[in-house]
């Protein structure tokens, strides 16, 4: 980036016309309830952290029922239908307390702290990687400049647990699954962290939020996967790389259940077996939720007057008996999030649906897929992405193709030499009016 | 700042003590990895706590102290220790392969 | 209290620990649990002293690739999962009064070290801001990576370009060692076994 | 923003041409890839393409003698120092490099494949030249994180190097312990680096010194917690890391298993290259404690002066004294380097001890005999190592029994071993005698007399005696041993060629015609250190 809009001048286009002084959890407790600060602090990070826990754990129940009844459509079954009525709906759940109920063993040739200990780790990651997530523009837990960066570090947690965990089961399939998980997940960070970077330098920003801020208004162009052909490339490149992160298939090799039992997590039973099981389902829905943020507009809807009668619900405050509890800007927030939501899990479905469609790679054919394609495809994807503002503005004189009318700051580039330039066309001024 | 200071002094110490006391080659290695994790959080709280110990007559811009720089410091002594390790691993296998064990004390052939 | 004194008690007892552990565990692959259990709360520490960018540096570079190499080369090199360094009394014995005596002279420069920089840790007082509020370190970094000087002050250009110099000469040199032997005129001593050649082939091919 | 990038250009500007060398270094590891990558292999060897990046590099060094000396300046926004001492530590590491590749394409190392793409050229060429650039950034790092930035890369593929002979049980053994003694150091001086951040709140060498100046010197007490002992201890684990790089005793345990192990060619490019980069290091550290203001900067520096008297007397006792034992010819010049680099520590003695007194006499003398030694050791430890390379190649052995009888069968090469050994011992009229006297006669200069550099010299020229018997043993097997039973010492290997010839005298006449030259370099020597101080 040769220049970046610095943050405070981001004209975010969603700025509700008075600002909307919104209430925290931690402020109403102190404020309204008296409590002490740290205290308050405290209840309300539990509070948040009880309820990121529970779409942790209530994601994958979904998505396992999903993943049942979607693999049986394509091959022809009808999947569960009993648990729950016709739909199975309570096929996940059914399957959770079995599992509780096994027994619980730790082989002798393990090493039993480590045995005990590594599962909790990909677990742990994920959740971290919830916290980081922006669920809509005002919903993220921890919000930081370098959010993505964030996100991608602590889902390389992940790996750690899963080959320490392969290697204290003390059995060779493990060991063998443990090692071609971490060579694999190890290689996959790479291209993961180049492509997700191609849309970063269009939105001149690696904070999550401002990039799905950055997203508002139709869903063509402003969506990023739109923004420019290197950006469309790196959505599919991404997407296949996020596959082989999460160890699905066709990358799966670490649990191929042909020649390896189950991998890396053979010797786990019962319910520490399910926690691995939980934290791949949960990265599943991170990976996604994170393709959706990056490239598929994010928590916006994408059809502009939809997105701004949304918006507009902020300004809408019966009274509920709670000071500056605003219930129009709560509803708005949990459909924003209802339809990042909505987004990710799309995208799940198709992870679903190519693992039952393609057939499994070999491993060196999956090393050789990340090293010799998709990394160099991924290194030109990024280059292409820098460049491509650049050649606009020579050839059309703006940054991107579609332009000015649309984006608060078309490119970090662009705004720099616009800024640089005033003779060039200069959109700027009416940013965000679309959505106004 | 003194509780990172003593942070980081526990490192150093358990660093050491590895570096010193482990016979397993991937096991000194990881002591090295402690120390200088030790000096990466010495750095970045000398970045954050900002002005230094010696007091600085000069009243200008240097009496923030390290600032920034000490976090790029500790940035480069990530990225160095990394590259480290990678020829550490690939020495240490070299030697596994050459001597079928990693233990630092089969390292004895040569002398004189 | 403030909740990043807490932060700062959890995360410091867990590095602390995490070291101990390193230094005092026997079995390798524990080993390896302590330090991604310290390195991981190292970085929480550059967490809480606004260090997002280093934190999560860390926690890419070092726990998910440094140490899942060093755990790789236990792996590679260890005979058993439970297999223990065998060390011997008087070595631990001394090892315990040389770390205490190291640790009694460092903690006391630290004490010292600390109470002399007069700069008090910044904190808020509403504490909400601790964890989510980190000032934009980023772009500054990322400046000074690219800057020679001049306003921003001392640019980093130099150290950025020679330690990619370096990483490039030093992913050679790993993958050269690292790389099973292809030649058929140089016979080493000890022909390494099938399985471990291929393992270290496919490490060259990831460095 | 824009600002930003106006302001970096004329930098650049004035940074870059400084900075040519270093470039053309970097440049020749890129192309040693390039060329494998695109299959150039066999019509452009990796050797070649060192030689050339290293004799343009060296050329170019050369080229920049006048400037530095006239304006130094400081490069990359204070990162590094662009003076006379940064010019000649330059040239010499460059040299060095040079020397090496050539050595190399002589020797055939390493063996060159029969198949281009599987060619080891490239590997060994690389670290090669990325030793070569952590030499030279050592002598102009100016700023703590450039300290550590060039000594790992002096360090880091120097491991490589050294565990280069993949097959062999010597040189992992060797790549082993060299990587666990350097990363531990490594690890410690960085430590040190971070104490220095925090106790001064800056990285740069020369604020270092300003800020260190402030500390009030009964702040150096050790039993007082803080400030000042932080300080001591930051400096004193920074010098471990230094001490490591010189193989000085307490961190000398590496030198003799490395250099062993190790190829000839590369234990003589490593016992060379990064020990004068290391010293010129040692001397811009020390220096930088010494503030504009302030005596305790100065208390600091006397006090390192004179652990580093103490230091120079042990190293060269203690390498002398082990090197007697040897058998092995590359583990003898291992604890020769230790006892070598023993006596050149004086010079930087007296110089740290001159500048803590206010000595500048002592100072000047110090540093002058220091560099002036440290030109004829680059000669004279590359020439000895040459030869046993040359050697090995013929009887494929190091030990010095296997030099019996090989005085008569390959005069030239044990005529210039013979004149590397004499130089080391530093016998009249080598280079090694002139050295070795500057660096006497600066640590007897004293005229306050501090009795530990006076003890050290005395050390020093009873070592000097001492270290006569065990260089001359290989002197000995080579003219007056007769060759073993049964080998009718018949050297295996093909008869010595004329380039071998050609490069053994280009490096033995230097040690041999220094004393008309003394004059001029001696001045030069006398004037980049004046231009230090």
């Amino acid at each position: 980036m040769l220049a970046a809009p610095p943050a405070a001048d981001l004209a975010l286009p969603v700025e509700p016309a008075e600002a909307v002084e919104s209430v925290t959890l931690a402020g109403w407790l102190s404020d309204g309830v008296g409590l002490d600060g740290f205290w308050a602090l405290a209840v309300a990070a539990a509070v948040h952290a009880f309820v990121l826990l529970n779409l942790f754990g209530v994601l994958p129940a979904v998505f396992i029922w999903v993943e049942r009844k979607w693999s049986a459509r394509l091959q022809d079954r009808l999947g569960p239908t009993r648990v729950g009525g016709r739909f199975g709906w309570l096929q996940a759940l059914a399957d959770g307390l079995k599992l509780i109920q096994k027994e619980d063993l730790v082989p002798d040739a393990a090493d039993g702290l480590l045995f005990r200990a590594s599962l909790y780790v990909p677990a742990i990651s994920v959740l971290m990687a919830f916290t980081l997530l922006p669920f809509n523009d005002r919903w993220v837990a921890v919000a930081s400049d370098c959010g993505l960066f964030l996100i991608l570090a602590v889902l390389s947690l992940e790996v750690v647990g899963v080959v320490l965990g392969g290697y204290t089961s003390g059995s060779k399939w493990s060991l063998l699954g443990g090692m071609r998980e971490a060579a694999q997940m190890v290689s996959y960070e790479i291209p993961l962290a180049l492509t997700a970077l191609v849309p970063v330098i269009a939105a001149g920003s690696l904070s999550l939020r401002e990039i799905g801020v950055f997203q508002a208004g139709w869903m063509f162009p402003n969506w990023l996967v739109f923004a420019n052909p290197f950006c469309a490339a790196a959505f599919l490149c991404y997407f296949t790389v996020a596959i082989a992160e999460c160890k699905r298939a066709p990358f799966d090799l670490a649990e191929a259940e042909s020649e390896l039992v189950a991998g890396y997590f053979t010797e786990y039973a019962s319910f520490r077996w399910s926690m691995f099981m939980l934290a791949e389902y949960a990265s599943m829905f991170v990976v996604s939720l994170i393709a959706t943020l990056l490239f598929l507009g994010g928590w916006w809807t994408g059809i502009a007057p939809l997105d701004a009668a949304l918006t507009g619900l902020n300004d809408w405050r019966p009274d509920v008996g709670v000071e500056g509890f605003g219930v129009g800007g709560y509803l708005a927030n949990v459909l924003f999030a209802g339809v990042v939501c909505l987004k990710a899990s799309l995208l799940v479905t198709v992870q679903v649906w190519v693992r039952w469609s393609l057939p499994r790679l070999r491993i060196d054919q999956v090393m050789a897929t990340c090293l010799k394609y998709l990394t160099p495809i991924a290194c030109v994807l990024l280059l292409g992405a820098t460049l491509w503002p650049l050649g606009l503005l020579a050839t059309l004189g703006r940054p991107t193709v579609f332009g000015s009318t649309f984006s608060a700051s078309p490119s970090p580039l662009g705004g720099a030499i616009v800024e640089q330039d005033s003779a060039l066309p200069n959109g700027d001024g009416e940013a965000g009016e679309a959505l106004r | 700042m003194t509780g990172y200071l003593i942070v980081s002094a526990v490192l150093l110490t358990c660093g050491v003590v590895c570096m010193a006391s482990k016979r397993n080659a991937v096991g000194v290695l990881m002591g090295v990895e402690l120390v200088l994790n030790a000096a990466s959080v010495n750095f970045v709280a000398a970045a954050e706590f900002g002005p230094p110990a010696v007091p600085v007559q000069v009243a200008t811009a240097d009496a923030i102290g390290v600032g920034l720089d000490g976090q790029i410091a500790a940035l480069f002594v990530i990225v160095l220790a990394a590259a480290e390790a990678a020829v550490a691993l690939a020495i240490v296998l070299a030697f596994f392969n050459q001597h079928g064990t990693a233990d630092v004390d089969a390292a004895s052939e040569l002398r004189g | 209290m403030t909740g990043a004194d807490a932060l700062f008690g959890v995360f410091a007892a867990l590095a602390c620990g995490g070291a101990l552990g390193v230094a005092a565990f026997r079995s390798v692959a524990r080993m390896a649990f302590s330090l991604v259990v310290c390195l991981s709360a190292v970085a929480g520490l550059f967490f809480l002293l606004n260090a997002p960018m280093v934190g999560a540096t860390q926690l890419i570079v070092y726990v998910g690739g440094t140490v899942v190499l060093l755990i790789f080369g236990v792996m590679l090199t260890d005979a058993g999962v439970g297999r223990r360094m065998k060390i011997g009394l008087l070595e631990t014995i001394s090892m315990t009064f040389i770390a205490i005596g190291l640790a009694a002279a460092l903690g006391w420069t630290a004490v010292g070290l600390g109470r002399a920089i007069p700069g008090a840790p910044v904190l808020d007082e509403e504490g909400v801001e601790i964890v989510a509020a980190t000032p934009d370190t980023l772009r500054p970094i990322g400046l000074k990576f690219l800057g020679l000087g001049g306003e921003s002050g001392v640019g980093f250009l130099l150290p950025f370009e020679i330690i990619s110099v370096h990483l490039l000469v030093v992913l050679i040199g790993a993958a050269y060692l690292a790389r099973a032997k292809r030649r058929v005129d140089a016979t080493p001593e000890t022909p390494p076994e099938a399985t471990r050649e291929t393992a270290s082939d496919g490490l060259g091919e990831q460095a | 923003m824009a600002r930003d990038w106006q302001g970096v250009l004329p930098d650049l500007a004035l940074s870059l041409p400084a900075f040519a060398p270093e470039l053309i270094v970097c440049a020749t590891i890129v192309a040693l890839l390039l060329t494998r990558l695109f299959g150039m292999a066999r019509w452009l060897p990796a050797g070649s393409v060192a030689f050339g990046g290293s004799a343009l590099a060296t050329a170019l060094a050369c080229l920049q003698w006048g400037g530095a000396f006239e304006s130094p300046s400081d490069g990359w926004a204070g990162l590094v120092r662009n003076d006379a001492l940064t010019v000649y530590v330059r040239v010499l590491c460059l040299l060095g490099w040079n020397l090496t590749v050539t050595l190399t394409l002589l020797t055939g190392v390493p063996r060159p494949s029969i198949d281009p793409a599987d060619d080891d050229g490239p590997d060994f060429h690389v670290p090669l030249a990325a030793v070569a650039l952590g030499s030279v950034l050592m002598g102009q790092a100016n700023h703590l994180l450039m300290l550590f930035l060039a000594v790992e890369m002096a360090s880091v593929p120097a491991y490589v190097l050294v565990g280069f002979r993949k097959g062999s049980r010597e040189a992992g053994e060797a790549a082993l312990k060299y990587l666990v003694f350097g990363a531990g150091a490594a690890g410690v001086m960085m430590y040190g680096a971070s104490l220095l951040a925090g106790v001064t709140g800056t990285l740069s060498l020369p604020a270092l010194g300003e800020r260190l100046a402030l500390i009030p010197l009964e702040g150096l007490e050790w039993n007082e917690p803080g400030v000042g002992g932080a300080a001591i201890a930051g400096v004193v684990f920074i010098l471990c890391g230094l001490a490591f790089k010189l193989s000085l005793v307490p961190f000398h345990f590496w030198t003799p298993d490395a250099f062993q192990g190790a190829l000839a060619e590369v234990s003589g490019f490593l016992s060379v290259a990064p020990k004068i980069g290391a010293f010129a290091l040692l001397v811009r550290f020390g220096l930088s404690l010494h503030g504009p203001f302030g005596e305790t900067g100065d208390a600091l520096l006397t006090g390192l002066g004179l652990a580093c008297a103490a230091g120079a007397a042990v190293s060269m006792t203690f390498g002398n004294l082990a090197a007697f034992a040897q058998k092995d010819l590359g583990r003898l010049l291992a604890y020769s380097t230790v006892a070598q680099s023993g006596t050149m520590l004086l010079g930087v003695a007296a110089c740290f001890l001159g500048v803590g007194r206010g000595d500048g006499d002592l100072a000047v003398a110090g540093l002058a005999g220091t560099l002036l030694y440290l030109t004829a050791y680059l000669f004279l430890n590359l020439g000895a190592f040459a030869a046993v390379a040359i050697f090995r190649n013929r009887t494929l052995r190091t030990d010095v029994a296997s030099l019996a009888g090989l005085g008569s069968k390959m005069p030239w090469v044990a005529g210039a071993f013979a004149v590397s050994l004499v130089g080391l011992v530093g016998l009249p009229p080598t280079a090694g005698f002139v050295g070795k006297l500057a660096v006497f006669a600066a640590a007897l200069s004293d005229r306050v007399g501090s009795p530990l550099l006076f003890a050290a010299a005395l050390i020093a020229a009873a070592n000097t005696v001492a270290s006569l018997f065990y260089y001359f043993r290989p002197i000995r097997s080579l003219y007056l041993d007769a060759a073993p039973e049964g080998t009718s010492g018949a050297p295996i290997g093909p008869p010595v060629t004329g380039s071998e010839r050609a490069y053994l005298v280009l490096l033995a006449v230097p040690v041999l015609l220094i004393l008309p030259l003394l004059g001029r370099l001696g001045a030069l020597c006398d004037a980049i250190a004046e231009a230090v101080l």
